[in-house]
């Protein structure tokens, strides 16, 4: 049996393994994919409860609509990628410290 | 103001008066101390006059003579009582040679301070508080009274060895220092013990006086110290003999005992002469005189238990003393060491617990007082004119300096027990008191007594030895002819100082009764106290 | 068997998931991804949303990763030597407060995941008791489709402006500009 | 009494001003006409006299100084003053000259009264005090000529052995103390003394015996105490006469007398065995010796052995007869050999000679010039020998026979005892006979040199008078009318004491007749030896060697005593300093680690938790100034961690 748990504790590791990406890798590209990683968690969670709530759906709708943001996000991040690296001819964080003065 | 306060705060007044005194008047320095020491010995002398010798003393207030008393310090400690502290002061025949030697004994060491001229300003002061301290510690009847004037001996000393001692005299002032300190230190404790347990009988309050804490009466039931029903004990000890082994300890640093001695062949090597003149001749008493009036009187049912372990302790530190003192190479380290031996005598006489022990014991501590006094001088003598001390780098000195060596050999003969001198009669009757103390079932055996003359067997040894080393044969010294030149004569001055010292010996080796007719009445007084705990 | 393939899903998701953040080659992290998202799909189907597990392939795969290939092959100079300097070793030292990090929050999410599911929100066993649970008789597509039409149509119609506003934004960003 | 103390005080007032010695003279013969007429003459047989005066109280008990004159101490001062009258007046001839002069007479009253106060002390503590002030005394006369290296070392050893003895006396004194509560002689062995009440078999009776005797070891030179006896002959000569043979070694004698009471029958033995022991080993070593003085130290010695044995056997007027007439003779013979090395000192000056004047092998046949002197030394040596018609002879003989008599009285065993008493006896007739054939006899190997204008010649007067008023006291009459019967000696008659074995008759002819051929025999052998020139003996003979060193007791003493003691101060006071003084430092060490540690402590832990507070500070500005590095992750990282933190105190909460 599948209990709520299950997916969970899925999700929670799916989701820190995103966290741990984005926090740690020296590469813009994996900082998305690792953004990904959480957004998947995130809708695995959804889809788990939404399995509940039959009268709304909001599960299932909601887990749409992210992964429709999370489709944007990606493109808007990969052009923003694409322009960073085409400025600073990297795409590691670490040697774009231009935010700060 | 009494007889008593006057002899004590002389000095102060001649301390303040070195203070005030601006540095151009440099010379008059001595002239002041000098002064005052000498009124202070009158005094004395008139007080020693005066002094009723049938009174005992020990535990009767009414027993002293000169007494002072004044209220010091009250103080309402709400739920732990009144503070109770008085201004006593008295002096019965245990107190009364003491003081006298010490007004001597000053007057010496004034007199050998004679050429000091590394800031005369701050020495002469100094002494002059020691002065006071002395006088005050010998007179001082209130337990707080006592610790004050104890406490305030020990800095100018302090200052006196390491400002004008000689080459490690810093190392020799620390060690005397801490020893000391820790010494009163322990005292302190026993001190605060004693005034929770006893309280004036007069007023119900606690109390700090020492004639108070010797009645066994004024204890209080089931206090720390007190007598009866007394269940406290640390470490299975009882409290009662633990506050007699810690007052003991500390009154022992200061006789000093064998295995507390080391600070005493240190401090005395660095000392200026006059401090080592004052050092041997007036503080190891204090050592005595707090055993005897402080431990003895204030826990005599202790002091007839113990009694086989100090006669111990003493009879190792004469021979343990005695001993080392035929080692030193250093004229002055050997002369040390021989206190220490002759001090092993005094704890040996005390701790016979018989009259004749005890009254030897203090007649050792007078005669000792000012004959080591004479020695230290007279070593202070070699040291100026040299400044070398080592035995093996004298020799036949008796042509070159006949007075010298004659008041050398006197001093010798004196301290080494030839009859017809001081220490001849305090030694004799110590070794006498502790063969009587078998037959007066006191606990010490006569194994002792005979380990203490062979005490003066060696001290012969040693004295003669370095005699024959230094001042016998052919003249041969080490440094040549410029010592030869070095060594004069002695002058008129240093004659001055050493011709009272020895005349008194010789004095009072011939006359023991000066002192004895003082003591005899205390001294049975102190008999009678601890002879029903035995 | 329905467990079975579940901790099989599972597994996968986590271990390529593992694998693709500490690998070094962002090819094969990418293909890693491509796994996971795969592996995540699969788990959908079993909390019972088969039309998200669809989109979620569709998009993520047909759509995200194309993207992020593509990316990846226009910065790929410069990144292949960005990795190659990069410490070769398993975690690097400035990683481990990351992983500190990661490892804290996990252990806080399943301890309160534990500690929650002893006391599930009422709602949840609300609908158990009252059998208000998506079945897997269930027509899904047809339900969702309804309410994105009735209830969700707002936020249905934001979220399409939204999209198209990216878009148009990505494309944008990434046009090449020749006047700067 | 009081004379010499008052001659001793003006001189020393008086410094180097009184060289002549005359207020010494004055004051000892005042001392010896009062102690004669005023003393003797009338306290002979008659009643004791007690005089005192309380010295001071210690305890309950009350010490006095006084006099006390009966019949011992009335004769032992007369002997004193009578001997030393002569001497002082000797010494003016013979210290004529010296530098130190003053210091000599001084030293040389303050002797006398010592010796006279000694000999009238009313209790046991002044008898000590005189006692030691004799000591101390004898120290600064021997060590007179102090630059000499041998004086400096020989009256240092000499007051040190006596020490020793000191403090058996002085032991015994404490003892009696302890135990009768008194010190006073005539209470203590009076007529109705404290000790006849007593038994006498208890312990501490035994031990205060031994004690008491131990002191009288040391100062009657009694072996193995002795050894500073010839040593001290390095004072000069004439103290030598008086001291070292005359009066202060009596005075040990003196002692065993007056305290004999006390002694019981344990005691009484060991003084016996001692005093034999004594007196063969040094006859023995009388015979090895060169040095005249030598030669007459050691037969002083074994004649004080003579008295103890006297003592021992509970004939102490014997001993004291013994004491009196050895006193006469021994004094003569020391002031003769004093006059001899006067003039080979003076040969030795004149001639350059680098001989030691007291050698026995430089002189001989010194008879053709100083007759007079020879025919004093001849007298004195027969008396020495126990010849008849001399002091010596009844004197002796009165011991041995009562000795014979003792031991007969014992058993066989004891027998041992006079025997090797009569062996000593001839011993002692041939050692004196050998010094007298070296000195006087044969021929004078410098007498080439006396020709060449160096005169030598007899004494001067001044030590002639003397020298004749001691021969004319070694003879017979002096004591006694009868030839043999020591018995009828006016000072036997007096200090008559109860023997308890019967006289035998026999015993006093043949041990007189023994005796006086066996001295006949011996100076014959002693004639053909040293004057016929048969010496049988090689120089280097072992006994000739074991005897002249003297059974090499000095150097075991030196070995093992001094060196022992010596040691053992060493390494005490090694202990002292690395131990005892180690312990202290290793305290202070200890105090010092410890307060490092502390220190450190403060500096790092108690400071340190300002310092991290202010350093908390610090790193935590550098913490966020860190996380504001313009990184995203580290920001991302930095908001999840607090993030967490929250999460984790809510948790916690």
């Amino acid at each position: 049996m599948i209990t709520l748990t299950h997916f969970l504790v899925v999700s929670a590791c799916i989701f820190c393994i995103g966290l741990y990406a984005v926090l740690a890798k020296r590469s813009a590209i994996m900082i998305l994919v690792g953004i990904e990683l959480m957004i998947n968690a995130a809708i695995l969670n959804f889809v788990a409860f939404g399995k509940y709530d039959k009268l709304n759906y909001g599960g299932q709708v909601f887990a749409l609509f992210a992964i429709v943001l999370a489709a944007a996000a990606v493109a808007v991040g990969l052009a923003i990628i694409l322009n960073v690296y085409r400025n600073f001819k990297t795409i590691n964080p670490e040697n774009i410290h231009e935010l700060k003065d | 103001m009494g007889l008593l306060s006057i002899l004590i705060f002389l000095p102060l007044v001649a301390t303040l008066l070195i203070l005030v005194l601006p540095t151009s008047a440099k010379a008059t320095y001595k002239y002041i101390a000098l002064g005052f020491t000498f009124l202070q010995f009158g005094l004395s002398l008139y007080l020693y006059g005066n002094f009723e010798a049938s009174l005992g003393g020990i535990q009767q207030l009414e027993a002293y003579q000169f007494v002072e008393q004044l209220s010091w310090i009250r103080m309402d400690l709400g739920a732990i009582g009144k503070l109770e502290i008085d201004y006593l002061v008295g002096v019965d025949g245990i107190s009364l040679p003491l003081i006298v030697l010490s007004t001597l004994v000053m007057l010496m060491g004034v007199g050998a301070s004679w050429n000091i001229d590394k800031s005369p300003k701050g020495y002469f002061a100094l002494l002059m508080i020691l002065n006071t301290a002395v006088m005050g510690i010998f007179s001082a009847l209130d337990f707080f009274l006592f610790y004050v004037f104890y406490e305030v001996m020990l800095l100018p000393l302090y200052f006196l060895i390491g400002i004008w001692g000689g080459e490690r005299r810093e190392y020799a002032a620390i060690k005397f220092f801490i020893y000391t300190l820790l010494g009163s230190v322990l005292m302190l404790l026993i001190i605060v013990g004693l005034y929770f347990s006893v309280i004036n009988p007069v007023t119900g309050a606690h109390t700090f006086n020492m004639l108070h804490m010797m009645n066994p009466a004024n204890y209080v039931d089931g206090s720390f110290f007190a007598y009866i029903a007394n269940y406290h004990d640390v470490f299975g000890i009882p409290a009662r003999l633990i506050g007699f082994i810690v007052l003991f300890f500390a009154f022992a640093i200061k006789v000093p005992i064998v295995p507390l001695h080391t600070w005493l062949p240190d401090a005395h090597v660095e000392a200026p002469t006059p401090v080592s003149i004052i050092l041997a001749g007036i503080l190891l008493k204090i050592g005595g005189y707090g055993i005897i009036r402080v431990c003895y009187s204030i826990f005599p049912d202790i002091a007839a238990t113990t009694n086989w372990w100090l006669a111990l302790i003493g009879v190792v530190s004469i021979l343990y003393g005695a001993l080392n003192a035929l080692a030193q190479k250093d004229l002055k380290r050997m002369i040390a060491y021989s206190s220490v031996s002759h001090m092993g005598f005094v704890l040996l006489g005390i701790a016979s617990l018989t009259a004749e022990g005890l009254a030897g014991a203090m007649f050792q501590m007078v005669s000792h007082g000012f004959l080591s006094a004479a020695l230290f001088f007279l070593v202070g003598v070699l040291y100026d004119r040299v400044h070398d001390r080592y035995i093996y780098n004298f020799r036949g000195l008796a042509s070159l300096m006949p007075k010298y060596t004659a008041y050398v050999a006197i001093a010798f003969f004196a301290s080494l027990g030839l009859p017809g001198f001081s220490a001849f009669i305090g030694e004799a009757f110590v070794i006498i008191g502790a063969f009587n103390a078998e037959s007066m079932t006191t606990g010490v055996p006569r194994w002792m007594a005979i380990g203490g003359s062979i005490g003066i067997l060696l001290s012969a040894a040693y004295f003669l030895w370095t005699l024959q080393r230094m001042f016998f044969g052919q003249t041969r010294l080490q440094g040549g002819q410029v010592w030869k030149e070095a060594l004069t004569d002695l002058n008129t001055r240093e004659q001055v100082i050493l011709f009272p010292a020895l005349a008194l010996a010789l004095l009072l080796g011939i006359m023991p009764s000066l002192v004895f007719s003082n003591l005899n009445a205390s001294v049975l007084q102190l008999i009678d106290l601890i002879k029903p705990y035995l | 068997m329905e467990s079975l393939l579940f901790y099989a899903f599972a597994g996968m998701a986590i271990v390529s998931a593992l694998l693709l953040v500490n690998i070094r080659n962002t090819a094969r992290a990418l293909f890693l991804l491509f796994i996971v998202l795969f592996a995540m799909a699969g788990l959908y189907l079993f909390a019972l949303a088969d039309f998200i597990a669809i989109t979620q392939i569709l998009v993520y795969v047909g759509g995200v990763l194309i993207l992020l290939i593509f990316a990846f092959m226009l910065s790929n100079k410069e990144l292949l030597d960005d990795l190659q300097s990069t410490s070769k070793r398993f975690i690097s030292l400035p990683n481990w407060q990351a992983l500190v990090l990661a490892f804290v929050f996990l252990s806080i999410m399943i301890y309160s995941y534990i500690s929650w599911s002893e006391h599930i929100p009422q709602w949840i066993q609300q609908a158990e008791a009252k059998g208000k649970m998506i079945l897997s008789t269930d027509n899904n597509i047809k339900a969702l489709g309804f309410k994105f039409m009735t209830q969700y149509v707002l936020p249905f119609e934001i979220i399409s402006v939204f999209l198209m506003m990216a878009l148009i934004g990505a494309a944008h960003l990434s046009r090449k500009e020749d006047n700067k | 009494m009081l004379c010499p103390l008052l001659a001793f005080l003006v001189q020393a007032l008086l410094g180097k001003k009184s060289i002549s010695g005359n207020i010494a003279l004055v004051a000892i013969l005042a001392s010896t006409l009062i102690s004669l007429f005023g003393v003797f003459l009338p306290i002979w047989n008659e009643t004791t006299i007690l005089q005192k005066w309380a010295w001071f109280t210690i305890g309950q008990h009350t010490l006095h100084v006084g006099i006390l004159i009966n019949n011992l101490t009335a004769l032992m001062q007369l002997i004193v003053c009578i001997i030393a009258l002569p001497v002082h007046i000797y010494s003016r001839a013979y210290m004529k000259g010296d530098s130190g002069i003053h210091r000599y007479w001084m030293y040389l009253s303050l002797f006398c009264f010592a010796m006279l106060g000694l000999t009238v002390s009313l209790n046991l503590l002044q008898l000590y005090i005189f006692w030691e002030l004799v000591g101390f005394a004898s120290y600064l006369l021997i060590g007179f000529w102090f630059t000499k290296e041998t004086a400096a070392q020989a009256n240092k050893k000499a007051f040190l052995i006596n020490r020793i003895g000191d403090i058996g006396f002085l032991i015994g004194i404490a003892l009696v103390y302890a135990n009768c509560g008194t010190l006073d002689l005539s209470t203590l062995f009076g007529k109705t003394s404290v000790l006849s009440s007593m038994d006498k078999n208890m312990s501490w009776v035994t031990f205060a015996g031994l004690a008491f005797f131990l002191g009288a070891m040391a100062k009657s030179a009694q072996f193995p105490l002795h050894v500073w006896l010839p040593d001290a002959m390095e004072g000069p000569t004439a103290v030598s006469s008086l001291i070292h043979a005359a009066t202060m070694v009596a005075a040990g004698v003196f002692l065993l007398c007056t305290v004999f009471p006390l002694f019981n029958e344990t005691v009484l033995f060991v003084i016996t065995i001692i005093g034999t022991l004594t007196a063969l080993s040094a006859a023995i070593f009388a015979l090895g010796q060169y040095d005249i003085k030598k030669v007459l130290a050691f037969s002083t010695i074994s004649q004080l052995g003579f008295m103890m044995v006297g003592v021992g056997i509970g004939a102490w007027n014997a001993a004291m007869f013994h004491l009196t007439t050895h006193a006469f003779f021994k004094c003569l013979l020391f002031l003769s050999a004093g006059a001899v090395i006067h003039e080979m000192a003076h040969l030795k000056a004149k001639a350059q000679l680098t001989i030691d004047p007291q050698d026995l092998r430089h002189m001989g046949g010194l008879r053709h010039f100083m007759p007079k002197t020879f025919v004093c030394m001849v007298i004195a040596s027969l008396s020495l020998a126990g010849f008849p018609l001399t002091s010596g002879y009844l004197s002796k003989d009165s011991i041995v026979i009562t000795a014979y008599e003792w031991a007969s009285h014992l058993g066989t065993a004891y027998m041992l005892i006079p025997v090797l008493l009569i062996i000593v006896s001839l011993l002692t007739a041939f050692y004196i006979g050998r010094l007298i054939f070296k000195t006087f006899f044969g021929s004078f190997k410098y007498r080439s040199l006396t020709g060449a204008g160096i005169s030598f010649h007899e004494a001067p007067k001044a030590m002639l008078i003397p020298m004749i008023f001691l021969a004319a006291g070694s003879l017979f009459p002096f004591f006694g009318i009868s030839l043999t019967d020591y018995h009828s000696a006016w000072i036997m008659h007096t200090l008559e004491t109860e023997s308890s074995y019967p006289t035998l008759a026999q015993a006093h002819l043949f041990i007189p007749a023994l005796l006086t051929g066996g001295a006949i025999l011996a100076w014959l052998i002693g004639w053909n030896w040293y004057v016929k020139q048969k010496y049988p003996l090689s120089e280097n003979n072992v006994w000739v060697h074991f005897a002249h060193k003297q059974s090499y007791i000095n150097e075991f003493n030196e070995r093992v005593f001094v060196n022992g003691t010596i040691g053992l101060s060493r390494i005490l006071y090694t202990f002292d300093r690395y131990v005892v003084d180690g312990l202290t430092k290793f305290f202070s060490w200890f105090v010092r680690q410890l307060s490092v540690v502390v220190y450190w402590f403060d500096k790092h832990i108690v400071d340190g938790l300002v310092n991290l507070v202010a350093n908390a500070t610090y790193y935590i500005g550098h913490l966020v100034r860190h996380v504001q590095n313009g990184q995203l992750q580290t920001y991302l990282g930095f908001a999840l961690t607090i993030v967490v933190l929250g999460i984790l105190y809510l948790i916690i909460k």
